[in-house]
C-alpha cells in the first residue's frame, strides 16, 4: 500500500534530513494502522535515536501527526486505518523566538 | 476626508494616521474605534516580539504591554529588529519601548523587564484582551498557556527555528478552540527541545511569523477575518512552503481548559530542573554536532 | 566558538554577530561569507520596503541600496515601521538610512532619492546583486522588471492590496522562470488598479510580504534552498490562507526576455499619461464607493 | 459538469465579494473551454462592469488564469477542455506596496 510520509519542524533530522518519503507497505493480514506504521517506520526508516521520536506504542510528547493534514485526534489516532495514497505528517513543535 | 459624517470617536490626527487602513471595506471606521480601546501583551521581545512590537505600536491601540527579563546582545541584531546598535546591553523592554514610541507617541507601553513565574503572570494577562506567545522555550510555554485559559484571553502563538516557523491561536473560545494543553499535555522530553541558541533561525523567518502574529492580533480585537484557532500554520521558509493543518476542538480532558481541570487558580510551578530560558542549559544532544 | 577551526574571512566580531544564523546547518559560515560580498537593492521604501530593508540590513550584506522619491507623511506609519514620528517630513531614503544604520554601522548605505525613469534606472540596478521590487504601482514595475532582464538581475517582487498579497521572483535565470512581461506581456487598463491609497492595507500584511521578499533575497545571494521562481505565493490575511500557483516558464516571445526582444538597450518610456507614483491621479472607478 | 470557480487579487469585487463559488455548467453539445465558460461567467455570475474582467474572449490583462493551481499557459489557455471538479482561479495582479 502507497503511503507519503513527511516530517517537519526538526523531525526530519532523525530521518537523514529528508523531510518527504514516498513508502510501500507490504500487504498484511490485518489492515494497516498508525500503530503499526509506527513500528514499521521505527525498523525501516529511522536513522537514530529512535527513544527522540517513538515512546511506548506511539510518538513521543511533541511530536503531532496530521492524517492528511489532519489532526490524528479527530479520526482513531493510533488506530486509525491507512488507506492506499494518505498523506501521514509528523510534526516536531517549535518552541524558539 | 472632509465630507465624511462624524458618528465616531476618532479624531483628525487619527483619521489622518490610519487612513490606509481604515479605507479597507471589511475594517473601516468600527475596527480603528475598537483598537483604539483595546490592548495587547507581547511576551518576548526577541525575534517574534520585535516585528508584532512594530506592528501592533503602528495600528492603534490603546495600550501595549512588553514582557521580557533579558538584555540586548549584539547576536540578537540579525533578527531582532526593534533594538539596534544604540541599545546594547540595555534591557530588551527598554530598548522595545523606545523604538515603538518613536513609531507612535500616543500609545501607553508598559513594561515588565522580569522573568515570568506561576505566581506573577495572572496578574500581568489579566490586564490585556489579546496575549502575543513569542517566548523561546517550552516552560515559559505553557505557563502562559495556563494563565490565559485561567483568565480568558486569546493567545496568539507563534514559534520559529531554523528555516521553519508554526503559528496558531490558542484558547480562542469563540471557536471551541483547543489551547495548548489540548494539544500537548505532555511536555516533550528536554533532550528534543531546539532552541534559536541551538540550531539557529533567520530573522526574515521570524519577520514572517510575528508580522502574521500582530495581524491575528489585530483581527481578533477588531473582529474581523477568520482567526487562525483549531488550525496551525507551518511555514517552510527553506522551500517557501506554506500549509495549513486543521487540529481538535477544545479538549473535555484538558488539565486547565477541560469539564474537570487540575488546574485552577495559577498555573502550576515548572517542573523541577527546567530552565525557561534561551541559555544552553539543556544541550540539544541531536544536533551537537551541527554546532560550531 | 573558541575551538571553532579558523578558514574563513569572518572577523571574530561577524562570527558573534551572526552566530544564531550561521550555525543553521543548511547555511552556516559560506553562506555568512556570500552576504558578506553581496549587495541588494530595494525599491520602494514603503510599507514591503521597511521590513525588507530592515532585515536586509541585519542579516550581513555588504552594501544595500534604497530608492525612494518621496518624504515619510504621518499617514504612512500605520505601515512603514522603518520610519518614526521623528523623520515625517524627511525624505524616505533618509529616514530609512538613519533605522538601518542604527542596526547595522557596518553596512554601506546608498540612498537614491529619485523618481526611477527609463533613463536612470539601468545606471542603478546593475551595480546591485539582487533587486527588490516594493513599489506601489503598475508602470514602474515594468520598468524595474525590464531593467533587471538587461542587466540579468534576479527581481524579487512582492505587492499588496488590502488583506492580500503576492510574491514571487522574476528574471530567476538558473530556473528558466519568466519575467513580468512574460506573465503580463499588456499592463491593465488604468480604471482596474488599485493602490493603497485608494483601497487601503494592513501594517501587517506588509510586513509578511516584506519579510519574505527579505528571506528570497537572502537564499538567492547564498544559493541556500529553493527560491520562488516559476512559482507565486497567494497570501489572503482576511482568511489566513496561503497558496502557492505554478507559473509558466520563460516565454520565447517576450518583448523583453524572449528570443527576438524589442526592448535592448534600456527600458521603454511609460505611455503618455500614465503616472507612476501612488497618488490618485487615476481614480479609481471600481472602488470609488468605498472612500470615505 | 460542476466546477469550482475562485476569484482573488480584487477580481471578486466583481462577483459581489464572493470569492468562491461553486457552479454546475449545463450539458453543452460541445465540450466546456474556458473560453465558453468566460461567456457563461458574463451571462450568468458577474455582477457588474463586465470590462473589468473580460476584454474580447479572453480576460482583460492584468488577471492570471490557473487551472487547479497551475498557469492555463502550461495547458491550453483559453482551449483547455474543461473537466469535472477543476478549479478555476481568477487572480487579479496587486500592485500596491
Ligand atoms: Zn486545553
Ligand atoms: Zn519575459
Amino acid at each position: 500500500m502507497h503511503l507519503t510520509l513527511e516530517f517537519a519542524g526538526g523531525a526530519e533530522l532523525l530521518f537523514g534530513k529528508q523531510k518527504n518519503h514516498s513508502i510501500d507497505l507490504p500487504d498484511n493480514n490485518s489492515p494497516w494502522t498508525i500503530r503499526t506504521l509506527l513500528v514499521w517506520i521505527r525498523e525501516n526508516l529511522l536513522r537514530e535515536r529512535p527513544e527522540l521520536f517513538i515512546q511506548g506504542d506511539s510518538v513521543r510528547p511533541g511530536i503531532l501527526v496530521l492524517i492528511n493534514d489532519t489532526d490524528w485526534e479527530l479520526f482513531d489516532g493510533l488506530n486509525y486505518q491507512l488507506k492506499a495514497n494518505d498523506n501521514i505528517l509528523f510534526v516536531s513543535t517549535l518552541h524558539g523566538g | 476626508m472632509t465630507n465624511y459624517v462624524r458618528n465616531h470617536s476618532l479624531s483628525n490626527d487619527e483619521i489622518q494616521r490610519y487612513s490606509r487602513q481604515l479605507i479597507i471595506s471589511e475594517f473601516g471606521v468600527n475596527a480603528q474605534e475598537r483598537l483604539k480601546s483595546s490592548s495587547a501583551l507581547i511576551i518576548g521581545c526577541g525575534g517574534l516580539g520585535s516585528p508584532a512590537a512594530l506592528y501592533l505600536a503602528s495600528c492603534g491601540l490603546s495600550r501595549l504591554g512588553l514582557v521580557d527579563h533579558d538584555n540586548v546582545d549584539k547576536s540578537n541584531l540579525h533578527r531582532q529588529i526593534v533594538h539596534n546598535e544604540t541599545t546594547v546591553g540595555r534591557t530588551k523592554v527598554d530598548s522595545a519601548r523606545l523604538t515603538c514610541s518613536q513609531i507612535n507617541s500616543s500609545l501607553q507601553i508598559d513594561t515588565y523587564n522580569l522573568l515570568l513565574t506561576h505566581e506573577n503572570i495572572m496578574d500581568i494577562v489579566k490586564q490585556y484582551d489579546v496575549i502575543l506567545d513569542c517566548t523561546d522555550n517550552v516552560i515559559t510555554r505553557y505557563l502562559i498557556n495556563d494563565a490565559c485559559v485561567l483568565c480568558r484571553k486569546p493567545l496568539v502563538s507563534a514559534s520559529v527555528i531554523r528555516f521553519e516557523g508554526q503559528l496558531t491561536v490558542w484558547n480562542y473560545i469563540e471557536k471551541n478552540g483547543p489551547c495548548y494543553r489540548c494539544l500537548y499535555p505532555q511536555a516533550p522530553p528536554a533532550e528534543t527541545v531546539s532552541t534559536c541558541s541551538d540550531v539557529g533561525i533567520l530573522g526574515p523567518v521570524c519577520g514572517t511569523l510575528g508580522s502574521l502574529q500582530a495581524l491575528e492580533a489585530i483581527k481578533i480585537l477588531t473582529k474581523v477575518g477568520d482567526i487562525l484557532s483549531n488550525r496551525m500554520l507551518l511555514v517552510d521558509g527553506l522551500s517557501m512552503s506554506f500549509r495549513t493543518i486543521k487540529l481538535r476542538n477544545r479538549q473535555s480532558t484538558c488539565a486547565v481548559c477541560g469539564t474537570n481541570p487540575t488546574i485552577i487558580d495559577q498555573p502550576p510551578p515548572p517542573p523541577l530542573g527546567q530552565c525557561s530560558n534561551d541559555q544552553p542549559c539543556r544541550r540539544n544532544l541531536l544536533n551537537s554536532n551541527e554546532r560550531m
